[in-house]
């Protein structure tokens, strides 16, 4: 039960917050149903130093309705959508449960990765042995601004895929060209899929971020949606119409 | 007397914690790939800067002739007389701004002047370390932004009035608890966004490597000025105690590390609601590992205390390492001690504290009174600041 | 440049006034026969206790160790540079309880403790004094009963209570304006009722003899260190100007007497509205002739000023005899000034100045940029407080 | 018109504020009508150092009223009271006109003499010689803790009487026995009367007083039932009963 994402068409990988609503599990069935490759799923920390005011609020929002881990992973396990499933959160929550428990905890749940945005290469190691033990991919980061060396050790840890932030900023930011670049370069040094993320909002982001990337991460672009009200099936459409956009291609990247 | 261990070899505290930025096992750089350049590019001027005796003369310059440094160390008369213990009071609220902020934001902003960065960025929770990285920024050119929870922006008007005539930018910070843990949060998001041309102004010894360890070393003017006149006062020539006060734990670094390698017992004080060192566990926040307040999720708690500066969950790591190490040793004081403590000390010696400052006072006044201080001890105190910004809290408190 | 007269010889000014107190005929002691003894024991003890080297180191280590002497000299560089003349400021503002206030209070209180006086009275404005002389007293265990007009108290609230936590009393003044000078006629009112055992604490060189030259003579630590200062800091060795704000003007002449004897062209800055210099006739208030604002018929005029502490409508008599005999001048600023001149400051040096200080700023930006001042000419500014006090006027300002 | 008081009966001087009220000349006709050996009469000023609350009150009134010294000077030409009448003011008015031109003033408006509490005797020379010159007498005054030495200067220099500050406060304050041995020292050392003054404000304190003085000054008791609203007629009775308490002697000074 490794992390093998399929090859044959960009990639596309929706977010959702874990336990924004109560019904939150129904999103992993839309979006499985509506074309995702992968899906990742927030679990909430009270400090998400790398998340915009949307997935900040949404974070909150799920603190506030009393959800945590254990009772996340429980209502994960009792779910298959059928593609892989992975968890995002930071490393406190890691440190808080041990590193052991909480990638066998994650693997109990069906879990495939993990992506933890304030754990950069050189702090992975404890984590990434704990990850090969349980089973499960860590998934690494890697920037507009990392430079060459750190890029190919980045691309060289990294499990399952590698995650390129295409912009300076936080989730939700706008999409930067930067991005195609980053995407371009890792690509060069790796053969797993490298997935452009952040800031991906219009059809137009994905394509252009999908001619250089082997596929596209969507996150605030959804959860704004979620927040603003979009029930399971409206944002299964919205996912839809992603599908169909990268499944087409589209104009240029325009640098 | 009997809690209290003799002191270790120091010889592994304190000192350069290296590429990986470890004291023991707390610190470390826990932040996105992309402030990873940042902060190696920091980490390397900062080296840099610090081997050369040019940066140490302009800066010695500038918080001599600006911060006015020396500050004094004042012999608390009367104080000491009625508790039985030789009290000393190392006086940062003599400091330029009113605490040993400045030392810090000094060194950082002359730094950043040297990297090419033309702005600054920093968080403030009582407005103290905003006010001080304002004038850094006023005196050496540089633009200032500084981050401030929604709620302390209403708490500290008066700071938000000062950073503001200073020529700086305060942004409020509506996330979360809206105080200084999403102030922090905030100003590292903003970072990742301009980090060619800005520098993160960090203002406690905390954050990721290289702060921890910058700021020790910004701040260890403190502690060796404090030994030098401790050299003069004191027939022993060092106290047999060094108190300080800790939030992030910067004045009590830079206190400790000019007495770490003296037989002096270090002691800090924390907030009891801000307790990290006592009732946290290990934990990652901001960038690094260390004792962190959390719940039973792993979710980080609201600190709560009656000062501002003490009001964060977390403890800088090096103070995670001289708590276990033995080498210092950590100790809570409640709120109801702390405006006595004030109190006291206006009368006996006319000095009004900081209520951070204050922690430090009453922990020693009521170490003094239980007995755990042994007779005319010599007790060197940290007065971090002065009281002049907490007045509408102790009017409201009285 | 035209304007200014060359300084003539130093001789006969700022020297001891001698028995009969007088500076030219500026001076004296205008005061009720029942404190005439108590003004004479005053002299007597004062300068028993000046000649005295013990005493002298006394408060020489008060002031180092508890007040934070010498305070910094700052070269104003940004500043400096807009003007296009070197402005070194003199940062009283960094003294302990923010203001050269204390120099004065400190020497009054340990002198007053050598009479085996047990208390202290003193009038406040603004409150400064006031705080200066509560800490004084809580040092040196001295009761402390401070009189302030009814409309001040309202003003400066948190001075007050600054005040009370210093364990002072503060008694409302409801007589006449209800403001400065009414507290000075309240204070030497109630010290007829106690002169065996208080000292009265009088804040500037004001008063009966032997105030004015006393309170010069504790203020001079400022231009005494300023000079030092200056020599190691500038090529010539002396400033071509010394420039400082004038209330009572003890800042000034503590300032002023540091340089007297030196080329140097002295400057007393006042406030437009309570320019006793410029604006005043000769009169006789509080125990001491001087210029003197009053209306057609002599009654004492009141003063208005955004600076509290300069809202006084006399000048000590020592001033008005620098200006009759031409070796200063003075000056004088409007409110309108002021306030750019804070931020001026602020935003070029990272120091807020006091609004009393600004007046000293505001009239060398003036002068400089009216070419009044000679390029690269060198200006040293006593920098007489800090802004903080000044930040709910300064709201209101802007 | 020299200032020449009787000696053969307790001395008794009232006090009353210059244009305390527009009517404020009666005071003077029905103090003199009612035993006073002499009237002092309050020129007021902006900063009364040595008066209590009452005389302040009363001087402050005045100048709200606009009074100045000239148009006082003015009413009190225009009256005659048949008893001396003296000036009391503080310096500032002094030297603001001119030392030898406001004596020349009192003295042209028939006053006799001057009392200038803020004016001590080591700074009385110039305004001395000007008193002398107007034809005036200038009054000074002794303290309680006034040395010996000074008290036979002043006794020596003070013409008209010795005017005796009973207490070591402002006028108003209560009575204190410490002006009974004040006024018994000046006694010895001069010929001219002695007035005890300050706090006198019960018959007892008058007839206390004057046993060991030559007279009494009555200030605040008066002001204060002025500004109550007594009337000249209302302040005329009370002033009788100090001159029958006086006239008729009492109990020995108690000390
Ligand atoms: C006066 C004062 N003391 C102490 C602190 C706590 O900071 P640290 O523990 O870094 O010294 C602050 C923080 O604002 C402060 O203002
Ligand atoms: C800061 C400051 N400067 C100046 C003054 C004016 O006093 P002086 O003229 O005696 O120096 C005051 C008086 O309160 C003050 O607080």
């Amino acid at each position: 039960m490794t992390l093998q994402l399929r090859r044959d068409r960009p990639l596309l990988a929706p977010y959702v917050t874990g336990g924004i609503r109560p019904d939150w599990t129904d999103y992993l069935h839309e979006y499985a149903r509506n074309g995702a490759d992968a899906i990742e799923i927030g679990l909430p920390f009270s400090d998400p130093i790398l998340d915009g005011p949307t997935i900040q609020e949404a974070s909150d929002a799920a603190l506030r309705r009393g959800v945590t881990v254990r009772g996340l992973l429980d209502e994960i396990a009792a779910v298959d959508v059928g593609v892989p499933l992975i968890a995002m959160t930071y490393y406190n929550l890691v440190v808080h449960r041990g590193a052991a428990e909480f990638c066998r905890d994650l693997a109990a749940a069906g879990i495939r990765g993990l992506i933890v945005p304030d754990l950069p290469v050189d702090e992975s190691d404890p984590l990434a042995s704990a990850a090969v033990a349980a089973g499960i991919e860590l998934i690494l980061l890697a920037a507009p601004t990392t430079p060459a060396d750190r890029l190919a050790a980045i691309a060289r840890a990294s499990r399952g895929f590698v995650y390129a932030v295409s912009t300076m900023g936080t989730t939700g930011s706008t999409f930067a060209a930067s991005g195609c670049r980053l995407a371009a370069d890792l690509r060069q040094l790796t053969d797993q899929p490298v997935l452009l993320a952040f800031g991906i909002a219009t059809h137009l982001d994905a394509v252009t971020a999908a001619r250089s990337a082997d596929g596209v991460v969507i996150g605030a672009a959804l959860m704004r949606r979620v927040l603003d009200g979009g029930t399971p099936a409206e944002l299964g459409a919205v996912l839809a119409g992603f599908r169909k956009a990268l499944d087409e291609d589209g104009p240029d990247c325009v640098p | 007397m009997t809690e209290i261990a003799l002191p270790r070899p120091a010889a592994s505290v304190m000192s350069d914690p290296g590429a990986v930025g470890r004291f023991g096992e707390y610190g470390g750089r826990y932040v996105p790939e992309s402030l990873i350049p940042a902060c190696a590019a920091l980490e390397e001027a900062f080296r840099d800067a610090w081997a050369d005796p040019r940066f140490r003369r302009d800066l010695d310059r500038l918080l001599a002739v600006h911060a006015g440094r020396p500050t004094a160390l004042t012999p608390a008369w009367r104080l000491s007389a009625e508790l039985g213990v030789n009290v000393l009071l190392k006086r940062e609220d003599l400091a330029h701004t009113g605490s040993h902020k400045i030392n810090n934001v000094l060194g950082q902003a002359l730094l950043a002047r040297r990297m090419g960065k033309t702005r600054l960025l920093a968080e403030t929770g009582a407005g103290q370390h905003g006010v001080a990285t304002a004038t850094a920024g006023a005196l050496l050119g540089l633009d200032v932004t500084v981050f401030m929870g929604e709620v302390d922006i209403e708490r500290q008007a008066l700071n938000v009035f000062r950073m503001k005539m200073l020529g700086a930018e305060v942004i409020p910070v509506t996330s979360g608890t809206r105080t200084l843990k999403d102030s922090t949060s905030e100003a590292l998001r903003q970072w990742v966004t301009c980090v060619d041309e800005a520098h993160y102004c960090l203002g406690s010894v905390m954050g990721p490597h290289p702060y921890p360890w910058m700021v020790r070393e910004l701040q260890r003017v403190v502690g060796d000025e404090a030994r030098q006149q401790c050299a003069a006062e004191i027939s022993t020539g060092t106290p047999d105690y060094v108190v300080a006060c800790v939030g992030g734990g910067s004045n009590a670094a830079g206190t400790f590390a000019g007495f770490v390698d003296t037989p002096a017992r270090l002691v800090g004080v924390e907030a009891e609601g801000g307790a990290a060192a006592a009732f946290g566990q290990v934990g990652v926040l901001h960038g690094f590992s260390s004792y962190l307040l959390q719940d039973e999720n792993g979710q980080v708690s609201e600190a709560h205390s009656i000062a501002a500066g003490l009001d964060y969950p977390g403890i800088g790591p090096e103070h995670a390492h001289l708590k276990d190490s033995g080498r210092a040793r950590y100790v809570t004081v409640r709120d109801e001690e702390v405006v006595p403590a004030v109190h006291r000390l206006a009368r006996t010696e006319g000095i009004l504290p900081a209520l951070e400052s204050a922690h430090a006072i009453a922990w020693v006044i009521r170490a003094a009174e239980s007995g755990e201080l042994p007779p005319w001890s010599t007790v060197l105190v940290t007065l971090s600041g002065r009281g002049d910004k907490d007045m509408a809290t102790l009017m409201a408190a009285s």
